[in-house]
């Protein structure tokens, strides 16, 4: 192995240290050690030695491969090739002992031993795979129960929050719907065809613990309509405990519906569920009973018009498998995408672009106040009535 | 060409494995009927269901770039103390899912002996969520990886520890496409440019397309000229923001500059809807050098920034939440970071911040 | 030509005279010394100075577009009461300035007689402030003057008492030009066009410079063309939502159709920097008819709206601190207009104003 | 007089009737009567008989006079020509009935006997002249002490609030200042030469009385650094008289900086001098004693990008004779203006093309976090300095 005296620096410290992992793999490994040693003379360098992108990938699907070729392929032959693949985690990043080992057989095998657990969309990614070993690697993945995630232009390799498994905030069943969601749409993630990528997240309810709000075209967060349900004596014993309940409970509540009088009292229509009181208590407190979940559409990062965040596009759904009045929404902008979409541009442009209201219009769903803070505050309306000479109204 | 046995082996569109397999018993009993949920210490959670059973949850640190050694070692603990079952978290951190309390404590010990630390829960510092950086990625102008190793080096002990006034979530990209959240993160760490993109005209008309290239920069700065009789583009200097856009859409116009590339640094995003909800990160430090292997500018700037936060926060205020509370200007004063003309927006919506009201702070 | 005498006479540049010719003593003798103010009742001040003198305010209602009888006739009430001292404030009421309180009821007692009611003060609707309508401008969309007097009658009640949240500012423009703070008040009746220019191809080369006009579109709906081998511009009738600035450009371009125009009422700006500073006045009823001479339709729209407001607002909360307390789906449901499209903002910042959280209520 | 059933209706309800004034001058003067007329018509018809523009004005001014000539002149000779002269009104509107009266005799003699008081920008406005006229009108005004005010791409005619006059909130002297700045710039505003039309209004504090930030180029409002004064003696007379102190002030301050336990108490770094207190106690509290204003810049109606608010360019300024300093502020302003000005686009809109950045540092005005309410929060930064290969920062 190379001299690394830079990266070396970076074993020291209590964080674990991802050079140490990298050693490990390369103390057995050539693909490992030649990252080591590219990475080694980026560090002295400050650039990055990998070239511009490089399409590779396995038969049948235009995507979840990322190729990856150096440009000193020839001092470090090993990082000559050192192509991603993009393995479609599980729902919630559930594994077995047993299960993660078999894939750690079959990239000890054909890869350089290194991964990403997860990568930052989700995917359980194989960090360093040759040309050749694509199609093998491929073979026994799929063997094995597992498929590949995605990447290009198309759906992306959806993914949700621990949910109903572990939280009891959770609105509806994430793991659930985001399984269902993967299956129906297998063709759209593995052969790419849209104009640019489509993200989805799932996440139980208003917390987001999955970031979709701010990171995918399609966000399902659960949220609830009725009255967020109390236990008193619960209450109780959190403010005998020592809860401030004036300072961190009541003044945070971004309505200031809630009131404390020994027992709590919420004026539920003026609650915006932001979950703040059923975070500080969970014990005393929890979501209503009629749950589901506002859609919103079009986060993505700041390229090229500057970064956006999901904005609410059906305030409230609920979802039960088969879960068909989703999927007719997906539909339906699917449709409208294709008629509308252009190179590059994301679905939340393309929504900005042609009008929130036409789009919804579009896609056949209620226009609701809801879906916007306030109304518009300039006065350039594109009126679409209006009368005839005749006195009829056009 | 594979064989026709092959193909036929090859199966396609399988899909994951569905979730139920990877499901602790205790899990698939009680899913969806969690009652609540305690944090009984930092690190440990322990979520009780309606029918009084409980699952327990140790959580501990990854640097998410991880060997097949570290996945095998992980998989050793959760079969010696969770029959097989572990999950990993949307911030790459590991979780091993217990059903019996007293294997908490001498999990926790195994770990911390081999450097893992437990954490990350409640009102802490969690796994900064990152990219590839100089490890895998063309696009890079800084390391990804390495940052996240110095800033959790820095900030261990609010891992390790519920102490600051609510959760702090850190985010590294190592460029201006944000592979994260890293436009809505309390903390966010962002490698730039700061040069106008080399263009190669030898190369250019060969491999890029002259119309999607001028239209790949947000600011309208590339227009189509001819060099030497060929087909190519020019760059208006002046118009150029260092986006690195063209650069993605057109490989002949690399915008690496190693004496130029660096860092900057961005405060008060927010993901989840509590309290005031979502908001964009804003610019805090508009650059500091790459100054690898422990950009040590960085550490000490976001160790600043976290110190402050956590001696003048209110507890359950995040980020965004104290800043909107004291004000920027105040913001600005506690850090002693300088107030410049780059802090001020000149991008689309730029007017928007500028502040329309006579309503200040001294 | 005139003469060298007369050229002589005439004085150029010798601007406003200094406003100390028309202060009474009291305000002389006090000027900067005022310590409080009262409302002893409705459109009636008392300014008490540091000295202890006192200065009297009689609110009263004007339409602005007054005779030169009305002014001499306000003089005279002047003289009478007010030893010759008189102001107009910002909306165009007229202030009678009194040293001496016992002349306030004579005052106000003429001024009911003859038809010119007392008040705006306080938590009440002043007078609207507006503009020339067809009195006097080429550019009118709808009168404004009927509208302020019909919109007046009807909440006069609320003119003489102080019985509103807060302060209730009514605004008329009578086309998007918006002659007056019309864009940020708290109740705005807005005319506008909803038909595109009809263009005079005739006129169009003689009178308007063809870029000039092109460029007057915010909407780049307008480009150059020729008709009949003659320069003009065509409309992209899909581009062009109506705003008249081409017209106000180009006379060749008349944008008035008496069919189609009409009234638009918006609600919830505010000028002011206290408690939550100030706002652009948003979309509420997108067109309502030109009814005239009394536009039943915006009277009505107008009351409902008020009324509402005085029946929920809460103490010293203006029409966009209401609204904002209780959510804009409320205040369409609680007035019963129905929330469009048209109301879905689509011009530049059109995303800002997309619902960017799960927050809301059911 | 013709026949005016439309208008009519328009004399009936409380509120004073604009179209008893018109005909009042109708009864005696020919043009009021040629107004009355096509007013009617456009009742009848719904829509406007004024033609686009016309050009007149009086010599060495190059505006101050509207041209308005009617599309029906022949029907209502007495509004065929109907100019408006825009009279430079009073600092605070005030005047004596002597003063007013000798205008109304000007007027009578020369007009239509018709008149604004006052326009939306602030001139007294006398509506209806003919073209043959203007300069006699001029003349006799001029002789009794006044000018015109401003129309066109120049400075408009200035206006203030009430101010020190006869307000105990004032924090600057508006009359004085917007006299002053009347009368420096009687140049630029009689012989217009930006490249659009630029208005000053000056408001005594941040009540904003002139709605100087809705509708001014360049505003000019009161406020102070110091802290609020307090009477105790006279706030617990307000609230022994029953204000709800809790929630009529303590819960309306926009920081929640002041406490009340029987005495008030202000957290004075907090407060953002929103006036709020001080105008529910104006016996109790008063604007501290280190006083001046805020300059904010660019605000107007929507036509053509959009409407603006105006921006606050220099938080904190002292104001006192000869005003040298914001004199010195005006100047820099309009030399970037003359450079960096486009036809028809108004300052704000100059300033958000160029940068709120780039316009501070070209007038050499400290960039302060105040002029802000947060900083950028997309990464397109323009980076000006920058490391040559030699090492040295660029
Ligand atoms: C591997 C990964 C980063 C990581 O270290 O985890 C990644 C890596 C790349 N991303 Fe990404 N993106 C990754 C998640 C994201 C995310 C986060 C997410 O999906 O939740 C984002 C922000 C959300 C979004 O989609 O906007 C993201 C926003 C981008 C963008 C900007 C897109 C935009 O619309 O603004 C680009 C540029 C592009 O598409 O041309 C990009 C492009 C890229 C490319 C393909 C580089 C390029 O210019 O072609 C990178 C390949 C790196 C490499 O060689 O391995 N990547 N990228 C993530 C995918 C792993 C996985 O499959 O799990
Ligand atoms: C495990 C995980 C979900 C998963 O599927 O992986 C998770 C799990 C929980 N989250 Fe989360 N959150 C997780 C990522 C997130 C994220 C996403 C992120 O960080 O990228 C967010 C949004 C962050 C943001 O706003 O920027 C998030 C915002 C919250 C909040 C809201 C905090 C706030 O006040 O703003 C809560 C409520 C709380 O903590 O009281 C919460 C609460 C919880 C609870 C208490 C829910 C429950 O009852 O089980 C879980 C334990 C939290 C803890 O760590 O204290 N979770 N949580 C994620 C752990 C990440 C990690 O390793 O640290
Ligand atoms: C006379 C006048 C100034 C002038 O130079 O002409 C004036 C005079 C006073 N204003 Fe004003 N304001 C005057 C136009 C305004 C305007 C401008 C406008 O309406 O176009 C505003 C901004 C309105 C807005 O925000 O849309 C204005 C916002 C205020 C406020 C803030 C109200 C609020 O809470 O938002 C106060 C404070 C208060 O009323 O307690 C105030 C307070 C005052 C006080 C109490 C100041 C004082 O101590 O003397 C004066 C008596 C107010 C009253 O009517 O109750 N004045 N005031 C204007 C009377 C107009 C009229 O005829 O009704
Ligand atoms: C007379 C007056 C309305 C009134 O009834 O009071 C008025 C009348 C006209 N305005 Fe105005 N504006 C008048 C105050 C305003 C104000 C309010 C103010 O100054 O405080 C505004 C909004 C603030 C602003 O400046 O943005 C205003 C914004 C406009 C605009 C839009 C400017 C913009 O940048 O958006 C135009 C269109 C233009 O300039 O081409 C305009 C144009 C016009 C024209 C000249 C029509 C035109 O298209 O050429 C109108 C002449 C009417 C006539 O024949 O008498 N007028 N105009 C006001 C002037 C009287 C006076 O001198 O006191
Ligand atoms: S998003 Fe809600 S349901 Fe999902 S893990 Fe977080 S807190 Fe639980
Ligand atoms: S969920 Fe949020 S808005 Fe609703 S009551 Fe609780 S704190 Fe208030
Ligand atoms: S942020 Fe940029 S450099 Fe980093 S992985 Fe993503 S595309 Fe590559
Ligand atoms: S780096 Fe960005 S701003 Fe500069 S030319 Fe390329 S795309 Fe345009
Ligand atoms: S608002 Fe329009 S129509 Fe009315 S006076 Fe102003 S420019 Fe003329
Ligand atoms: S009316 Fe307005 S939008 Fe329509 S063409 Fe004219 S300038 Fe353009
Ligand atoms: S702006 Fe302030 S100083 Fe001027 S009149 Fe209004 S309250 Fe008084
Ligand atoms: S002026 Fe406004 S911000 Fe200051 S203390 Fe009074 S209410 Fe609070």
């Amino acid at each position: 192995m190379s001299e690394t005296p830079l990266l070396d620096e970076l074993e020291k410290g209590q964080w674990p240290s991802f050079v140490s992992e990298i050693k490990k793999s390369a103390k057995k490994n050539k693909k490992a050690e030649g990252l080591l040693g590219q990475l080694e003379l980026s560090y002295k360098e400050k650039k990055t030695h990998w070239k511009h992108g490089g399409i590779v990938g396995v038969r049948g699907y235009g995507g979840g491969v990322i190729g990856r070729f150096s440009d000193v392929g020839e001092e470090f032959p090993g990082a000559a090739h050192f192509h991603t693949i993009r393995v479609n985690q599980t729902a919630g990043f559930f594994y077995t002992a047993e299960a993660l080992r078999k894939i750690c057989d079959i990239w000890d095998r054909h890869g350089s031993g290194l991964t990403n657990l997860h990568g930052s969309t989700g995917d359980l990614v194989l960090l360093g795979a040759d040309t050749d070993s694509l199609e093998d690697i491929f073979c026994e993945l799929s063997k094995e129960g597992w498929d590949l995630g995605g990447s290009g232009g198309g759906v992306r390799t959806p993914s949700c929050c621990v949910g109903p498994a572990r939280c009891e905030f959770s609105c509806y069943d994430t793991l659930a719907l985001n399984q269902d969601i993967t299956m129906t749409y297998q063709d759209e993630l593995h052969r790419p065809s849209f104009a640019y990528k489509w993200k989805f997240k799932f996440s139980g309810c208003p917390n987001d613990c999955v970031a979709a709000i701010a990171r995918s075209d399609f966000a399902v967060i659960g949220t609830w309509r009725d009255d967020i349900q109390i236990d008193q004596d619960a209450a109780a014993e959190y403010v005998q405990n020592g809860l401030d309940i004036q300072t961190d409970l009541l003044a945070k509540c971004p309505t200031r519906c809630i009131e404390w009088d020994g027992s709590l009292r919420i004026n539920n229509p003026d609650c915006t569920k932001c979950m703040h009181c059923i975070n500080v208590m969970p014990k005393a407190l929890r979501p209503g009973k009629d749950k589901g979940a506002c859609i919103l559409m079009g986060a993505k990062a700041p390229i090229v018009q500057g970064a956006l965040l999901a904005s609410v596009i059906v305030p409230f759904i609920r979802l039960q498998p088969p879960y068909d009045e989703i999927k007719g929404i997906i539909k339906k902008i699917w449709e409208f995408w294709d008629e509308n979409g252009v190179a590059r541009e994301r679905i939340g442009e393309c929504i900005q672009r042609v009008g929130l209201g036409n789009f919804l219009e579009a896609i056949g769903v209620e226009i609701s106040p809801q879906v916007v803070t306030q109304p518009r505050d300039n006065p350039y309306i594109f009126y679409e009535e209006y009368y005839e000479e005749e006195g009829g109204e056009g | 060409m594979a064989t026709l046995e092959e193909l036929k082996a090859r199966k396609t569109d399988i899909g994951p494995p569905p979730v139920e397999k990877f499901l602790h018993s205790i899990i698939k009993e009680n899913y969806g009927k969690w009652r609540y949920h305690e944090i009984l210490k930092s690190g440990v959670l322990a979520h009780t269901a309606e029918s009084g059973a409980v699952i327990y949850t140790v959580r501990a640190a990854s640097p998410r770039l991880i060997s097949t050694d570290f996945i095998r070692y992980i998989c050793d603990l959760a079969e010696k103390y969770c029959d097989g079952y572990l999950r990993f978290t949307s911030r790459n951190n590991v979780e091993f899912l217990l059903a019996n309390k007293d294997n908490i404590e001498p999990l926790i010990g195994e770990l911390e002996n081999n450097g893992i630390p437990v954490g990350g829960t409640g009102r802490s510092i969690s796994n900064i969520v990152h990219t590839q950086g100089w490890v895998h990625c063309h696009s890079a102008a800084t390391d990804a990886s390495g940052l996240v190793k110095v800033v959790m080096d820095e900030l261990i002990d609010h891992f390790k520890n519920e102490d600051l006034p609510a959760k702090l979530r850190i985010a590294v990209a190592c460029c201006l496409n944000m592979c994260g959240a890293v436009h809505c993160s309390d903390i966010a760490i962002l490698g730039l440019h700061r040069t106008v993109p080399k263009i190669d005209n030898e190369r250019l008309p060969k491999i890029c397309e002259i119309p999607s290239t001028v239209a790949s920069c947000p600011n309208a700065a590339i227009r189509p000229t001819f060099i030497d009789g060929k087909k190519s583009v020019k760059i208006d200097e002046d118009r150029c923001m260092y986006c690195g856009n063209c650069y993605t859409v057109c490989p002949a116009m690399p915008i690496a500059d190693p004496l130029n590339d660096g860092v900057s640094i961005w405060v008060g995003g927010k993901v989840a809807n509590t309290r005031q909800g979502p908001s964009f990160t804003k610019l805090a430090i508009p650059f500091l050098p790459n100054n690898p292997p422990r950009w040590p500018e960085v550490t000490s700037a976001i160790k600043n920034i976290v110190e402050v936060y956590a001696r003048n926060g209110k507890k359950y205020e995040r980020m965004a939440e104290w800043i909107d509370r004291i004000g920027w200007t105040k913001f600005f004063s506690l850090t002693g970071i300088q107030f410049t003309k780059y802090h001020i927006d000149d991008f689309k919506h730029a007017g928007l911040s500028y502040r329309r009201t006579t309503q200040m702070r001294s």
